[in-house]
């Protein structure tokens, strides 16, 4: 392929700067992504051009003050191919958790003068305001998944995204049910995989944090932590966390919030 | 050996690491280890994993590639040899299965055999069943029947020894053993006696099993649907479960790639996927794809069920679904075939 | 041993862009001795791989008498496809196959061949259609329904105009929406099966395109006295190996890709109109 | 040249920090008239999210607050829990939570230095762009970023946002064989830290000594990464529970970060301030990479900063060395802690200096109020001070691009956390 080398832009806005780590730690091989792009925009590594067009955006953070409207706006105008990284950027991240609350009020009790900071009453995705082309879930995304795309994009190819429960990478690496043999609420029959699984293998429930997966039988799952000894609202925690805002779970929360009994 | 609170096959380095008087109990969605005062060593049944991830790898590469100009390059497992201590009978049943689905003349999968060629098999007779084993109905257990190379009965006063195949043979002709007498024979017999009376489920026989087929419109599908989180557990932990699924890895430079294939399952939105359509696009049809694939499927496919009434799907699917009361319930009420 | 999971390069002699996400490659082994033992009967198919992208299943379309050469016609539809639409001559590709059963020759030699396609053009049967052309003595009147949703979406539109100059051939042409220029009928096919005089004893009829097109022309076929075994058609499931072993082609008991894709409707009639089979 | 200009310098995105900041500078006639360090990050409001979860959920969320240093966040958390418990962690959990800790100094310090700082002192837009002219070193750099990263995911399966701790140890204990893997890489990055050291100390410092107030924590018995108590140069030694009555938050007018101040003064925190207070317990080889370079700590020259980080990161594969040597997986890797009702008070040294929380917890381990005060937002007030002193000893009828830059480098030898400072700063300078 004879064509100029695509340009890349990373953009952040609400979130942790954990996603774009997927890219600052990948170690050496971070050395060869500038022979395959051109990095016009990522301010945690130095180069900064944000307003330039560009082949592929990634994007970063959720949007929660109206600059960050006006900007994502102006990403999605710019760029050929936008992806969004990560929770935040896919369903509005943990902070999207003021949206189940009165934000002015948590804003009032925390900032003594709450009016200088001009913020949205709701912490949303990218989706919510713009196109999106591809979505990477997970708090944080990793590398491979970021590379895959990348390379996908850079081959002129859409990104796939296997979509499947957190259970079957589980049990591909060989790890014990924590739900079955040690009774831990393990969020991961509903949970989109991508991480590799980590929490089982750490001997601990999965939380969530890659978001729903395709089918989410939330009532089900509910009836089985309470069955372990959670009450309700520890269940509706359960889904009420890192992707609180993503459909399926919001409606889970919503749902086992609303009436705990009716089930 | 107990690893993580279940049962699992791990490199063992000395006798020292089985754990003597260890059981299991394992109930619909629920497994536990508990470590009794005896001293017999195989008292457990199993933990979620048999046979199958030593032949059918979790994920594996089946070839690498090199772009400019194309080449393609095998990439053959180099599996050492290993033996596999305490097969159950189910597993061995199931390993005839999956040898049979992966090794058939039209296609033998040559990743598979490699795998499988370096396995020693050593078979221990079930003393107990776990509540959720059914393997008397399929006709495949608790007693050893075949498929292994050294069999093995633990009794009071010690461990039952004979061969299943030459390799087998060629063991336990350098072993010093002692001849069993009969009354050590019929504690042998009496332990899978016991084993099998001790089972509390069974599956429909197989000919009443095709009926599944003719139920695919029962309301009891919805029922299970409406529990079932299409997780994949079960075909996960099931020692027949054959589904993959294959992708292309490429490197960063994009100069070279390879060809991975990692286990799939029936339950997972992939395996149904045709380019702008899933054809079973929710729990019930993927539920049901399931049980009738194994129990009735299998019947044409390889001229048995694929179900050889180990429990695992029942014992670790985390909302404790268990297939034969599904079966049973589908086959049984509202009497009309379609 | 040999290893089935292994493709074989295969180097494109030619293109050709038959509508704007339709497009035909003609290829060859890299390996003269793969090319010459190369054999299949139409509506056998090929594993292709796209390098670093992806292997999907894929028709050979032209007649198993041309022994230098295979053509697969490729449909832009997703990752892989939308891919492969940017290979040109000289470029190459990985193939294992054939792979699966094709049409039933011999219950066909000697009865009337009915061809019902729907869709953009269906590759699976113009490898049968090309090779009933080509023994035309061996076969009885031919009839070949062609139904597209647009009338600009039809294909090989020269090619029906040459087989429908043939003798006992007749080509039908439907389109739902039509042109000007259009010369076919409008309408579904499956209305134009109604009007068709097939002398029912002797037919046999060989069916391809959407499942639901299927469906509804089996049911006329039955109706108009058709039996089961006479009805003929090719299915598409996900296909990962091709041979039998990825599992997730099943209808029922059945592999496409080894028991089909070609089955007779007696074969699937259970599961035909199942939802989720 | 007589300096009636006037310069507005604005950077409304600060590069190479961590977060979104920027910087506000306005010059008239000579003189700093307006200084503004801005971090706007747009308010995440962690401390509200946290009521009402549980104590371990709570250790999974404040990760979330800062992708380069989830372990402090969370080693801070769980230490305040278990403080309130008065449970104290057994040896292994102890000396592998400090383990994993290094790991995020590794990691941490390791991107700092390469990705971000250095490019100022040698001239570059960026690391990659100076890996052209420096590829050993910024290799390296890499190389030891990813031994941090693979450090921290040995215990919790990955370097950002890392599952492997829970209140009364870890969920799960490593594999030896996996510590043993490790253990080998770390022992052969110890020459290259060492050599780094000297990399860092060789390059051309301003000379800038200034006055200024370092805190840190401060053990008895060891470096204090994870426990210890509240330290200044100026006499302050103190219960990590005092915080709040010695050190204050404000809030900036011109940002959404809260700003801290000791006694009414800004202060320092992070590498330097520690080395400045601790040096003397580094173990002596660690101490002896000093020897010769020319620069001792203390110091009170802030571009020393980014020597301070290697010189910790090295102490940091040297600790990781030390308690892994003769590692044995436990029995048991966590202890069962039952919950108590009361204020929970946890600190920890980030890489980037004191990590303070607090949590009123209910008698089930429910969360029901939290103050979280990152070392960005106390180094604010610092960073601002430092700023006008350096631009003003430098000279400020320097070139606006020189100012700018000198500027920019000032804050980034803080390596400002700008997305901690979920309570933090954009500059725009004007010279008028
Ligand atoms: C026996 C058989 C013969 C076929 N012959 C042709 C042909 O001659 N010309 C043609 O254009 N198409 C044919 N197809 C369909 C073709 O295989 C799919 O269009 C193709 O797989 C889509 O891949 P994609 O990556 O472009 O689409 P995506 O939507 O991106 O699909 C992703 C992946 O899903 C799988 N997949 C998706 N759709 C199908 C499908 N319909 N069948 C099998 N796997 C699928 C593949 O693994 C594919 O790579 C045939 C399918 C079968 C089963
Ligand atoms: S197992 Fe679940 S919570 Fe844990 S890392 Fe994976 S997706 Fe996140
Ligand atoms: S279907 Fe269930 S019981 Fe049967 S073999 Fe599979 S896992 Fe075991
Ligand atoms: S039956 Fe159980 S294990 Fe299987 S997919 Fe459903 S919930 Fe998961």
């Amino acid at each position: 392929m004879n064509r100029q080398k695509p340009k890349l832009a990373v953009h952040k806005f609400s979130s942790c700067d954990g996603c774009q780590l997927a890219l600052l730690n990948l170690g050496e091989p971070l050395l060869q992504l500038p022979d395959l792009v051109d990095i016009v925009h990522f301010a945690e590594a130095g180069p900064c051009e944000s307003d330039a067009e560009v082949d592929i955006s990634l994007v970063e953070g959720s949007i929660s003050t109206p600059e960050d409207v006006r900007r994502i706006r102006q990403v999605r105008e710019n760029s050929r191919f936008l992806v969004a990284l990560g929770v935040c950027a896919t369903y509005g991240g943990l902070q999207a958790l003021a949206n189940f609350n009165d934000r002015d009020a948590w804003m009032s009790a925390i900032y003594p003068q709450p009016q200088r900071i001009d913020i949205l009453p709701t912490s949303k995705g990218v989706s919510d305001y713009v196109k999106v082309d591809l979505q990477l879930q997970g708090c944080p995304v990793n590398s491979a998944q970021v590379l895959n795309a990348l390379r996908d994009l850079l081959s002129g190819m859409k990104p796939s995204v296997a979509i499947q429960s957190v259970c079957l990478e589980c049990k591909r690496n060989g790890v014990a049910c924590v739900l079955v043999s040690k009774g831990e609420p393990c969020m991961g029959p509903v949970t989109l995989a991508g991480c590799g699984a980590l929490c089982p293998a750490n001997g601990r429930g999965c939380y969530g944090c890659y978001g729903p997966s395709e089918l989410v039988n939330d009532a089900s799952l509910a009836h089985r932590f309470e069955a372990l000894g959670l009450d309700p609202q520890a269940v509706t925690r359960r889904f009420r966390f890192i992707a609180n805002n993503a459909a399926a779970f919001k409606a889970a929360g919503d749902r086992l919030e609303g009436d705990p009994h009716e089930r | 050996m107990a690893r993580d609170g279940a049962i699992q096959f791990a490199e063992m380095t000395s006798v020292e690491q089985l754990s003597p008087g260890l059981t299991n109990e394992q109930q619909p969605g629920r497994y536990r280890l508990r470590q009794g005062d005896g001293d017999r060593l195989f008292d457990w049944n199993h933990g979620p994993q048999g046979v199958k991830p030593h032949c059918f790898s979790p994920r594996e590469v089946l070839w690498s590639e090199q772009g400019e100009p194309l080449r393609f390059q095998p990439r053959l497992p180099a599996q050492a040899p290993i033996a596999l201590v305490g097969v159950r009978a189910c597993d061995l049943a199931a390993l005839s299965i999956q040898d049979k689905h992966f090794l058939h003349a039209d296609a033998p999968d040559p990743h598979y055999r490699q795998r499988r060629e370096q396995l020693l098999l050593i078979g221990v007779d079930c003393a107990h069943s776990a509540e959720t084993c059914f393997c008397v109905s399929t006709g495949d257990g608790p007693a050893l029947d075949g498929g292994y190379d050294i069999g093995i009965s633990e009794l009071d006063e010690g461990f039952l020894l004979w061969p299943g195949s030459d390799k087998g043979q060629t063991i336990t002709d350098r072993l010093a053993l002692q001849p069993a007498d009969d009354r050590q024979l019929e504690s042998m017999l009496r332990i899978s006696t016991q084993a099998a009376e001790e089972q509390q489920r069974s599956l429909p026989q197989p000919a009443e099993l095709r009926r599944l087929y003719r139920r695919l419109e029962h309301s009891h599908w919805q029922d299970v649907a409406d529990r079932c989180l299409a997780c994949g557990n079960c075909t996960a932990v099931c020692p027949t479960c054959f589904c993959y699924d294959t992708g292309h890895e490429m490197s960063l430079d994009g100069e070279n790639a390879q060809m991975v294939r990692q286990w799939d399952s029936c339950f997972s939105a992939g395996h149904s996927y045709m380019a702008g359509l899933l054809v079973r696009a929710n729990v019930l049809q993927r539920y049901r794809q399931w049980l009738t694939h194994k129990l009735a499927g299998w019947q044409e496919q390889q001229g048995r069920t694929g179900c050889t009434g180990c429990g695992r799907c029942i014992s670790w699917c985390p909302v404790g679904i268990d297939l034969t009361q599904e079966a049973a319930a589908i086959l049984r009420e509202g009497s009309v075939d379609v | 041993m040999s290893d089935l999971y292994l493709p074989r390069t295969a180097v494109i002699d030619q293109r050709t862009q038959e509508s704007p996400t339709i497009f035909t490659l003609r290829m060859q082994f890299e390996d003269d001795h793969a090319q010459q033992a190369f054999d299949f009967s139409p509506g056998q198919f090929n594993m292709v791989t796209l390098f670093g992208v992806g292997e999907i299943a894929i028709s050979i379309v032209n007649d198993p008498q041309d022994s230098h050469f295979f053509d697969h016609t490729i449909r832009v539809v997703g990752r892989v496809s939308e891919g492969m639409s940017g290979l040109r001559p000289g470029d190459r590709v990985g193939i294992r196959g054939p792979f699966g059963r094709g049409w039933p020759l011999d219950e066909a030699r000697g009865k009337d061949v009915l061809l019902v396609t729907g869709g953009l053009g269906c590759a699976p049967l113009v490898s049968v259609i090309r090779y009933l052309m080509n023994r035309r003595d061996q076969f009885g009147h031919i009839t070949i329904l062609q139904g597209v949703k647009h009338s600009s979406d039809l294909i090989w539109r020269e090619q029906y105009d040459i087989w429908s100059r043939e003798h006992e051939v007749k080509v039908l042409l439907a389109a739902d929406v039509v042109t000007r220029e259009w010369r076919g009928q409008q309408g579904m096919v499956t209305e134009l099966i109604g009007e068709l005089n097939l002398r029912i004893g002797r037919a046999i009829a060989l069916l391809c395109g959407p499942e639901l097109m299927m469906m509804a022309a089996i049911a006329n076929l039955r109706s108009m006295g058709l039996a089961d075994n006479q009805i003929w058609f090719s299915m598409e499931r996900n296909m990962q190996c091709g041979v039998g072993q990825c599992g997730h082609c099943q209808i029922g008991p059945k592999y496409v890709c080894r028991d089909g894709p070609v089955f007779c409707y007696s074969e699937l009639a259970d599961f035909m109109g199942t939802k989720g089979f | 040249m007589s300096d009636n200009r006037e310069i507005r310098i604005k950077v409304p995105v600060l590069t190479r920090v961590e977060g979104e900041g920027a910087l506000e500078l306005d010059l008239l006639n000579g003189a700093i008239e307006n200084l503004k360090l801005r971090i706007f990050e747009p308010p995440r409001l962690f401390e509200k999210f946290v009521e009402g979860y549980e104590r371990d959920q709570v250790i999974d969320m404040v990760a979330r607050i800062c992708g380069i240093c989830p372990v402090a966040y969370q080693m801070s958390a769980v230490q305040a829990f278990e403080r309130l418990s008065d449970f104290t962690p057994g040896r292994w959990v102890r000396e592998m939570r400090r383990v994993m800790y290094c790991g995020e100094w590794l990691q941490s310090h390791a991107l700092h230095i390469h990705l971000l700082a250095a490019p100022d002192f040698l001239g570059f837009e960026s690391a990659i762009a100076m890996a052209a002219d420096y590829p050993d070193a910024v290799r390296r750099g890499l190389r030891l970023q990813t031994l941090g990263n693979d450090l921290i995911a040995l215990f919790g399966g990955r370097s950002v946002h890392p599952v492997g701790i829970c209140v009364g140890g870890f969920y799960r204990a490593p594999e030896l064989k996996a510590v043993e893997a490790i253990l080998q890489r770390l022992r052969a990055a110890l020459p290259e830290a060492e050599a780094l050291v000297a990399w860092t100390s060789a390059l051309d410092f301003p000379d800038d000594e200034q006055s200024f107030i370092s805190v840190a924590l401060s053990d008895p018995e060891e470096y204090a990464i994870d426990r210890g108590n509240l330290v200044s140069g100026q006499g302050l030694d103190t219960d990590i529970r005092y915080f709040e009555s010695h050190f204050k938050e404000v809030q900036s007018p011109h940002s959404t970060a809260f700003h801290s101040e000791l006694d009414g003064r800004p202060y320092l925190t992070g590498p330097l301030a520690r080395l400045n207070l601790n040096f003397h317990q580094l173990p002596e080889p660690v101490r002896r990479a000093m020897d010769g370079c020319g620069i001792v700590f203390p110091s009170h020259n802030m571009f020393h900063s980014i020597v301070a980080r290697a010189l910790e990161l090295y102490f940091a594969l040297f600790e990781a060395v030390r308690l892994l040597e003769h590692y044995q997986a436990p029995q048991r890797s966590r202890e069962e802690v039952t919950p108590v009702e009361g204020n929970a008070f946890g600190c920890t040294e980030a890489p980037r200096g004191i990590l303070w929380h607090r949590y009123d917890v209910d008698d089930r381990g429910i969360v029901r109020y939290a103050r979280i005060v990152p070392p960005t937002s106390q180094n604010q007030g610092r960073i601002e001070e430092d700023i006008r002193l350096s631009l003003e000893k430098m000279g400020l009828d320097r070139e606006e691009e020189e100012i700018r830059l000198r500027a920019e480098q000032v804050i980034r030898n803080y390596d400002p956390c700008i997305s901690c400072a979920t309570h933090f700063l954009r500059l725009k300078i004007s010279h008028r």
